[in-house]
């Protein structure tokens, strides 16, 4: 058995609770007194937090729905322990402003932009199918936000499925044009996972991560005044487009809690609809690695 | 030991010729052999034994089956044609420009001062960096990948040219003008073939940095080759994938390394430094 | 050709048997040997005055050497006869064998052979023809001249596979090929060793007495300009300090006491105030 | 004109130095600012006049407001010398190891077919496809990026003082060994002299390569570098301040070659090559 | 001391008055010379046997010129006698002043100085000394060995800052200054021009008649091998053809008639078959 844990190697992104807390100190004060220190690593995005914490580099991060599906499929030693919810409003397809795609139908034989294994790709899949297409019927260009933002300026990509802040931020541009948004196509789930190892060890630590998190989160979802600037101070995001991603339909920076079953089933059948569409290698039970606190 | 075999190479030489068990030839095919064979060794060992857990590093025989599995899909030899056929494209034209912008720098004064600062400046650039405005500007197609691996291979060739340019014989220089040579015959003849052998120093410099570039470069929008597959491999986490990626990549150097080498001794016969 | 004191036959008796073959066609034709007036020449670099008036006159088809001490403006002078440099004051001019002023012609040996490394031997001697010269023709005549030093077996090797005198003897056919009516030798065999530079002076001394042209050589070896010239000048501080002929027969021994002591002669000119 | 300026160079110097209105050494020094100015004046120009989009190229302007921003935060300076801090101790680590496997190398033929094959495949990696595994094995700490930056700078070092050692003069190790010089003297007096302007050449690749590896391993979960800010900049699409990131890196890159000549020039003081 | 046929003044005049200072104290040790015995000394390199059976005798402070053709194996002589390579026949063995056995003690000089190009010319000079010399005395020795090749004033200097000529005359410091037995030299001067060589030539015989070591000379100028030696050795396919003595009294003058003779016998001999 390994000595009492003294740190918390979180890793975080820009945006969301997780940011704000940082930027408060909140989880420094809330464990001082246990003698527990926090250390923070910043990613640009999901796959590589996930890569850090399966190797054992990180013990806690937050990521969308489908890293973890990939992260699960190469065996990585990680675990869901929570979820965290953003608004499907956030995350949208886009195409220039003057471009002739008016339907998802007209889509078919375009260029679509996404990050491959992103929350964004299931996005795609499934306003595709709300239209009658498939992945199949359009050209996949597999680009990172930074890359495709730069594409999608120049007219190298038709459309581009992406998420907040970048939605907002894109749409800030006039020449930029929301074909949908994934509201009622996609429910907008988003996951904190834990080192298996540091799960195992530390369900504890895990609750009260939780319930400082969901603290923090219901006070700065109430005083967006004071959030707003603090959240693009961190990101860079400016304060138009940070408070735009705050107010988007069912978005609460509060809504912190434990893995439901709800979200263990919509987990589930994502990996299954990725398995039967060949996007993941192998089929998946989602509970396998889904943290629970011990009963104590 | 170690010294002594510096300084009495001669001696050694003749030592080794009377052994006839152990003849030099082999020892030197040998030799190289010995440390990556017993690292592999180890490795598997450690990896059979569960002393090297296969999430630090997968093992060579998992290795191996990523190897056969990629190959047996087809997909391996596609990856590696799309990459070789970038690799090639951009050493043509980088090489090219290079190779010129040396030959004008080495032989201009003028052109040497207002353009080498310069280029020496964009040299120390990361492509990585570079990577948003090179898609602004070329797209994400093969223009962009082209541009980036082109680049990379640009400024070995330039700078090894330019130097193998400025270090031509100043002697054979005043014999070509003796004897007449007009401005094409002396490049043809005395400064081009001067300068070859360093031009090769760069050749060899810019196929290890070619490999690096196109990495850089596929992990735009690519959806084939190396770079995309080990990309790929990287965010999928397939670690033996990625393993396998780094063993091609070292063979892909090692076999360019030694094109450019066979291209040497055969281009540069007449150096004895070059005759075996 | 009239100015020549020594005889030169239409075919030298060595030549016939080199190699075992018989002399090859385009050599035969001999050279228009020029003659060389300078009037009060100067040359200074910047505010280095190099040559302080040189006044000389070398008959067409004669051998003269130059000696001096470093730096005393040796290769200066002959940078100037070749036209590689320009002088700063007085006069340079040619005359023909007839005595009508004439192009110079001229071609130059230095102490670095000066090979092309990347090109055959046979090649390389081709060089000295210049440009726009036939294929076939070029080779001919390549070969030819490397029959005159002895080498036409060695014309398709590299020049880092001769020794240093060959490699020398490479240059010399390369500066003969095209028959110039003045050759100019630089310390051409400074860099080789004494054994090697007496065959070279053997050499040198037949190539000169068949073709005839006027040979002005640069040398520290007074033995070697003895041994060589019809005429041994010395330059001292960018001046002739010493003109003195040598009258000896071509060809002339080695060992031989008269020359022992006209070498001794003009060491002690030299070394005056070493 | 172009090959002539090669060939008369000595009569070029001197027609210099009768142009007093024109002296050589402020052409040398202003000749090479031509070109960037130039290019800059230009680019100004068009993005001004809206010829070039500010969506493919921020202008010069905005590319200083952008430094100005930057800098007045406190941010430039913090990331500029967290980055040097983490070059600087790639540079140590790397370019020890990288020396003393050259010095082992050179010395010992042994040592050299043993390991010398190995490490020039291991030089043909690239390091972002090695990211996943220097994860694995160092996490994502420093300790990861100081690998990176390491081994980029490991093998410029070792190839070159390998190289150094190798052509060190012969004649030099049998007058050594005819003085009875001492293995250490031999070392210190003969070898590491001999091989020092080698060294150098080694060392100025290194610190191109270090700037380039640096941007790599700074996208590992890095918060800070300037790394940090290019890939920071990249992701918010940030033009002003990638284009910002690459001027430094150039300046940079430009700094560290400045500094290596110096130290050069000044070690090497015997070598007339090396005289001005 | 008495076997030599020369007069040896102790202190020689030409050293009192160079760079106008008096001779250093650490200069004036003289050396203890040593005399050389071979007995059919045999040299082969793999199936090519370089040397066939050498038997010679050289006095204890006797000046031995040795020449033959390019690829006789003087060179190979040499490195034997100095330990730089094993003979693989005969015996080598080496006899102090007083007749007993005596350890070599022996230095080589090449045509090549081989400085160190970072170190200056003192210290260059101060390598001879060997491992463990006490800095001071390390460079006040130093000073005093180039003090005798008239070279104390370019003590500071970098080798790349002199002559051809004068570094070879650092060469020659550093092999004197820890006083060696027995000295070499392999075509000490093959490298220079004629006027320094004969400059250098003095030079060498001078610092031999002061110091009283034994030296033997490699070199291809036969006109050097009689200027400096007592006594000339020609070698021929690794046999000993010729043991010439050559009477005549040091120092030499050029151009006497007499060393003139003997030299043609002695290019006679070599060039026989040329
Ligand atoms: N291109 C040049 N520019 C300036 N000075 C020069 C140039 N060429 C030669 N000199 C100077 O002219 C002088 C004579 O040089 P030159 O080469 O003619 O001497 P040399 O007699 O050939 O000497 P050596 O016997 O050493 O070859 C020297 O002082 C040299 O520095
Ligand atoms: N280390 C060696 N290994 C094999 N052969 C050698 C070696 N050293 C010399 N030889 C051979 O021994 C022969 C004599 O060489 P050596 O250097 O003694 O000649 P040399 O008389 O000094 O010639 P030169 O006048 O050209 O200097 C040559 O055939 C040479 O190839
Ligand atoms: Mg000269
Ligand atoms: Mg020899």
């Amino acid at each position: 058995t390994r000595a009492a844990t003294t740190t918390i190697r979180i890793g975080w992104q820009k945006g969301g609770v997780l940011a704000l807390a940082k930027a408060e100190g909140a989880l420094e004060k809330r464990f001082a007194a246990k003698g527990v220190t926090i250390t923070w690593s910043e990613f640009s995005s999901g796959p590589p937090l996930l890569e850090a914490l399966g190797a054992g580099a990180l013990d806690f991060g937050p990521t969308g729905d489908v890293p973890p599906l990939f992260a699960q499929a190469a065996r990585g030693n990680l675990v869901y322990a929570g979820t965290y919810k953003g608004s499907s409003e956030g995350s949208a397809i886009l195409v220039k402003a003057d471009s002739p795609i008016k339907t998802i139908a007209d889509l078919r034989g375009k260029k679509l932009a996404f990050k491959r294994g992103s929350s964004a790709h299931n996005v795609a899949v499934k306003v595709l199918r709300k239209g009658g297409l498939s992945l199949t019927d359009v050209t996949l260009v597999d680009l990172a936000p930074p890359d495709a933002a730069a594409a999608f300026k120049n007219g190298s990509i038709d459309a581009w499925s992406i998420w907040d802040p970048y939605t907002a931020v894109a749409e800030a541009d006039p020449q930029t044009r929301v074909l949908t948004t994934a509201q009622s196509i996609v429910d907008s789930w988003s996951y904190f996972l834990a080192n298996g190892d540091f799960a195992k060890e530390n369900g504890g630590l895990i609750l009260e991560i939780f319930d400082e998190l969901a603290q923090v989160g219901k006070r700065a979802q109430a005083n967006l005044d004071k959030t707003v600037p603090a959240l693009s101070a961190i990101t860079g995001v400016p304060e138009d487009i940070t408070r735009k991603t705050l107010q988007r339909t069912g978005f609460s920076l509060g809504d912190v809690g434990m893995i439901s079953d709800q979200a263990i089933a919509y987990q589930q059948a994502l990996a299954d609809e990725f398995f039967e569409l060949k996007i993941i290698p192998k089929k998946l039970t989602i509970t396998d690695i889904v943290w629970r606190p011990k009963a104590s | 030991m170690a010294l002594a075999d510096l300084t009495f190479s001669r001696t050694l030489k003749q030592t080794n010729k009377r052994i006839p068990s152990f003849p030099r030839l082999d020892r030197a095919h040998v030799l190289p052999l010995v440390v990556p064979v017993t690292l592999i060794a180890l490795w598997q060992f450690g990896s059979s034994t569960g002393f090297i857990s296969d999430r630090i590093m997968p093992s060579p025989v998992a290795v191996t089956q990523a190897f056969w599995s990629e190959a047996a899909s087809g997909d391996l030899g596609h990856n590696i044609l799309v990459s070789a056929g970038r690799a090639l494209a951009g050493l043509l034209v980088g090489g090219t420009i290079g190779f010129l912008l040396g030959i004008i720098n080495g032989v201009s004064k003028l052109s040497e001062q207002l353009t080498d600062t310069t280029l020496q400046m964009v040299r120390t650039i990361p492509h990585l960096a570079l990577i948003p405005l090179v898609i602004l500007w070329f797209g994400i197609g093969e223009e962009a990948k082209l541009f980036l691996t082109s680049l990379g291979v640009l400024f070995p060739i330039y700078l090894n040219t330019y130097h193998g340019v400025r270090n031509v014989d100043r002697d054979l220089l005043e014999m070509g003008r003796i004897y007449g040579m007009s401005r094409w015959s002396l490049f043809r003849k005395v400064i081009f073939p001067g300068a070859l052998p360093s031009i090769f120093v760069g050749l060899r410099y810019a196929l290890g940095i070619m490999w690096l570039t196109l990495i850089v470069s596929e992990s735009i929008a690519a959806s084939s080759g190396l770079g995309y597959m080990a990309n790929n491999a990287r965010e999928f986490m397939m670690t033996d994938v990625v393993v396998l990626a780094l063993v091609i990549y070292a063979l892909l150097g090692k076999l360019a390394d030694v094109i450019a080498r066979r291209l040497e001794g055969w281009t540069l016969s007449w150096n004895a430094a070059y005759q075996k | 050709m009239s100015l020549h004191i020594h005889e030169r036959p239409a075919t030298s008796p060595s030549a016939i048997t080199t190699n075992g073959a018989t002399r090859p066609d385009a050599a035969s034709t001999t050279t228009q040997a020029v003659s060389l007036h300078l009037r009060g020449v100067e040359k200074r670099f910047g505010d280095n005055q190099v040559l302080r008036g040189i006044d000389l006159d070398i008959e067409a088809g004669q051998f003269v050497a130059i000696v001096g001490k470093s730096g005393c403006g040796k290769s200066t002078l002959l940078r100037l006869l070749v036209g590689l440099d320009q002088h700063t004051g007085g006069e340079i001019a040619f005359r023909g064998e007839d005595g009508n002023p004439a192009k110079a012609d001229a071609r130059i040996v230095f102490q670095e052979p000066r090979l092309l490394p990347w090109f055959n031997v046979a090649k390389n001697v081709a060089v000295g023809l210049g440009e726009g010269v036939d294929k076939d023709e070029a080779r001919t005549k390549a070969l030819a001249a490397l029959w005159e030093v002895h080498l036409r077996n060695k014309a398709e090797e590299w020049p880092s596979q001769l020794s240093g005198g060959q490699r020398q003897r490479v240059a010399l056919a390369r500066a003969l090929v095209s028959r110039p009516g003045l050759l100019v030798l630089d310390e051409p065999l400074g860099a080789l060793d004494a054994l090697t530079r007496i065959s070279m002076q053997t050499l040198i001394a037949r190539v000169w007495r068949e073709l005839g042209f006027t040979a002005v050589l640069v040398t520290h070896d007074v033995s070697e300009a003895v041994h060589l010239a019809d005429r041994v000048i010395v330059l001292d501080e960018g001046r002739i300090s010493l003109d003195l002929a040598i009258p000896q027969p071509h060809p002339r021994k080695h060992g031989d006491a008269e020359l022992a002591e006209l070498e001794g002669k003009l060491l002690a000119a030299i070394l005056k105030d070493r």
